[in-house]
């Protein structure tokens, strides 16, 4: 260790007052980007587990809006016969 | 000439439609209906050109439409919700500039009898910012009338039309489609079909639900844009 | 591309386009005299701000005519593709068969002339004000007749991708500053060094330099961003 | 051969496909988060503090040069990080990933900390050798005006909605930006010289006794790999909002939920 004791580890030659503000400031810049990211994570956690409650709880489906699911059992080729030319009013 | 082909659109969370399959040949006019917000103005726009943001195909002339821009705008007409009217320019101008975009160059007297036909005579040399809304929207018209694109993307062009001319686009649409032109149209109204080539499709038959139903397991939402 | 190119001429249409655009401008002088009134004042503000003696106005002139000509310039941007696009314009331009980089030229080259060129009548009359020395006029026209165009060719790109964007002034100017940065340098340069009496050709090559890259390249970035925008 | 065709061309298909989807990064960046993170706080905590304590005082600065092992990184960082956003932007341009797009959505906030970081660690590092807190030498106003690119980028993230659109606008701002570095660079140096006709370049490496150039590499190291998981760390957050819609993330939430 080149400075004998801690003292003038902290003085640094009297640079001190200048190392240590840069690199406090060095591991500010690198928690907030540890952590901004994981406080946002959990939000959005958060979020995806009351959507996830809302879904589950069974809503009354409204007769215009047929959910994907449905339409993918209707096999591609019925489907399209019905719907090539479009109904002719 | 223009086919779609299981077309799918989503919008911030809600699919508007999807397997939407149609073809549209010379002779033929299209009306698109639908509810306020179903989608019938973004569909106009992706036939258009102006809007990438869809699944399906879409193919000009048997092509690909997008390895066929040049050709398809050359020959497309496109009448938005918004008349694409200067207000300090005149009408003749307006035209002009509107005509040299779709690489024609209309004479002076055919701008005229087409202002005249849409009763603008008289205004011709007046700037629009002076004419009323529906008045620019007949500029719009007039324009229409005199373009020699085949196809016609028209979206709601009645709206703020007074009756005399609902009648006269009738007439200008029936002519067009007579003449071998095309045209897709979203309107509220039904159209009286003079031609009996007006064909229909209610974009609630394609519809599809809330984006909120989980896709199935092993195909994730995709990894594309 | 089945469609025969010859039977498109672009350039005539780039030509309408530019002369509408003029049109336009004439008949708004009102809006379109805002940038050179703005410059004048943004370059009467210094003597008051700093010092109206002769010797330190001379040693700032160039830089004040010079950023004074940057910043009316970045005013006057925000209407370059609003207008279009309030009224549906931009949708008619974006659907035009012709090259949409070659119609995007024509439209900087129509607010070049509004903007630009109008700066470039002004800058003398505020250099005189400023007491520029009478040696270094040649380059500071010369430098704002290179630098303007470039200002106006960066700026579209600032432009087009916030022609959708509601309040978007200050982002224009924060997407264009960076882009401006190199032709400030050249420009004021170019007067700095004419003041001291030597030699400015070396600056003017570089600008020249920048506005054939930017004639080359930003059209091509204002179509790719408009064509995006617009597809939202 | 047609057989082959299709079997070569599917696997070209679902490979192309497999590495793309947001899926297949968030559980294989899961399995390596924690080795790289551990890798790179190891190397981070002995390069900074072997350069900290070990290495004895710059003759010339003193014990001021020790900042160096902060800031040489992390201006490096700062310009790499907006060139591998262009990489990203172009991507997303050309084969509209969606996974590239999130890379180019998180590395603007990461790369503009390290941006920030690197200036005032400039500043600071000026202050003893020159006595100003703030000193135009080329290499800190050019970091200066790409803190400028990097808020622009942020800015009009967040003025566009849509996000199909927002990607692929901030995508060609960053292609312009990154076009234009180089040109900044060059004028700003040219600028400098003909100005001051710099004394010491500020970050200029002094050919360094080797006690020193090893921490510093080190560090240059650590950075980087700190990097690297801060934007796995992003981007993970980033999948988890953008696909919440998917089945996957239903499960790998509760399943976060209950593990």
């Amino acid at each position: 260790m080149y400075f004998e004791n801690f003292a003038s580890l902290v003085n640094m030659g009297g640079h001190g007052v200048y190392v240590w503000p840069t690199y406090g400031l060095g591991l500010l810049v690198i928690l907030y980007n540890i952590f901004s990211p994981l406080m946002a994570r959990k939000k959005i956690v958060a979020q995806i587990k009351r959507q996830a409650r809302a879904a589950s709880v069974p809503k009354a489906p409204s007769s215009r809006d047929r959910t994907i699911k449905s339409k993918q059992q209707v096999s591609t080729a019925e489907s399209s016969r019905t719907m090539n030319e479009g109904e002719v009013e | 000439m223009l086919e779609v082909v299981q077309l799918r659109c989503e919008r911030d969370d809600r699919v508007l439609f999807s397997e939407l399959s149609m073809k549209l040949s010379l002779g033929e006019l299209l009306q698109i209906e639908g509810a306020n917000g179903s989608g019938k103005t973004t569909l106009l726009r992706i036939l258009a050109g102006l809007s990438g943001d869809f699944q399906g195909n879409i193919f000009w002339k048997e092509k690909k439409l997008s390895s066929m821009y040049a050709d398809f705008r050359l020959s497309t007409f496109y009448f938005g919700h918004k008349p694409a009217v200067k207000a300090e320019l005149t009408p003749v101008e307006n035209i002009r500039w509107r005509a040299s975009l779709r690489n024609e160059s209309p004479s002076e007297d055919r701008i005229f009898s087409a202002l005249e036909q849409v009763n603008l005579a008289g205004f011709e040399e007046v700037a629009c910012g002076h004419l009323s809304a529906g008045q620019h929207r007949r500029v719009a018209l007039a324009d229409l009338s005199i373009s020699v694109s085949p196809l016609w993307i028209l979206d709601e062009p009645f709206t703020a039309i007074d009756v005399h001319g609902v009648a006269w686009l009738e007439t200008v649409l029936a002519k067009h489609v007579k003449e071998g032109g095309m045209v897709i149209i979203t309107s509220h109204q039904s159209l009286s079909d003079i031609s009996g080539t007006v064909r229909k499709v209610k974009l609630d038959d394609f519809a599809g639900g809330f984006l909120e139903d989980e896709f199935d397991d092993e195909m994730d939402s995709g990894a594309f844009l | 591309m089945s469609v025969d190119v010859q039977q498109l001429e672009g350039r005539k249409a780039m030509m309408g386009l530019i002369r509408r655009d003029l049109k336009l401008a004439f008949r708004t002088p009102g809006q379109s005299l805002n940038p050179v009134v703005f410059y004048l004042m943004v370059a009467s503000l210094f003597p008051l701000g700093i010092a109206p003696e002769r010797e330190t106005l001379s040693q700032l002139a160039g830089g004040i005519v010079w950023i004074g000509a940057l910043l009316a310039v970045l005013l006057s941007l925000d209407s370059l593709f609003k207008g279009d696009n309030d009224d549906g314009s931009l949708d008619q331009l974006l659907l035009s068969p012709h090259p949409l980089p070659l119609l995007v030229l024509g439209k900087v080259i129509a607010h070049w002339l509004t903007t630009g060129v109008a700066l470039i009548v002004m800058a003398p009359v505020l250099a005189l004000m400023l007491h520029l020395p009478e040696r270094a006029f040649p380059a500071l026209m010369a430098s704002l007749l290179l630098g303007t165009p470039l200002m106006s060719l960066a700026g579209g790109i600032g432009a087009a991708l916030t022609v959708r964007v509601q309040r978007s002034g200050v982002l224009i100017t924060l997407l264009s500053l960076p882009l401006y940065i190199p032709v400030l340098i050249f420009g004021t340069g170019a007067v700095q060094s004419a003041v001291d009496g030597m030699g400015y050709a070396g600056h003017l090559l570089w600008l020249g330099a920048f506005l054939v890259m930017g004639l080359c390249l930003a059209p091509i970035a204002i179509a790719a961003a408009l064509r995006i925008v617009v597809d939202g | 051969m047609i057989w082959y065709a299709d079997i070569r061309k599917t696997m070209n298909w679902t490979f192309f496909h497999k590495l793309g989807s947001p899926k297949w990064f968030y559980e294989i960046s899961g399995k390596w988060l924690p080795w790289l993170a551990i890798l790179a706080a190891l190397m981070m905590v002995t390069g900074l503090t072997w350069g900290l304590l070990f290495t004895p005082p710059d003759y010339l600065q003193g014990n001021s040069y020790r900042i160096i092992f902060l800031h040489v990184p992390t201006a490096f960082l700062a310009s790499a990080i907006y060139v591998s956003m262009a990489i990203a932007g172009a991507v997303t341009l050309i084969w509209r990933i969606k996974l590239a797009d999130m890379a180019l959505k998180s590395m603007a906030p990461i790369g503009t900390s390290f941006c920030f970081l690197a200036l005032i660690t400039g500043a600071i590092w000026g202050k003893p050798t020159w006595g100003t807190w703030w000193v135009w030498d080329a290499r800190l106003t050019s970091m200066l005006i790409l803190l400028f690119l990097y808020f622009g980028v942020i800015a009009l993230r967040g003025a566009i909605r849509s996000a199909n659109t927002q990607a692929r606008a901030c995508a060609i701002l960053t292609l312009v930006g990154v076009v234009n570095i180089p040109i900044i660079k060059f004028s700003v140096q040219w600028w400098n010289t003909l100005h001051q006709g710099s004394t010491l370049k500020l970050t200029e490496k002094p050919s360094m006794a080797p006690e020193m150039l090893w921490p510093l590499l080190i560090s240059i190291a650590a950075f980087y790999l700190f990097f690297t998981v801060a934007l796995i760390i992003r981007m993970r957050t980033e999948i988890l909002d953008r696909e919440r819609r998917t089945k996957w993330v239903r499960n790998a939430v509760e399943a976060g939920a209950r593990s």
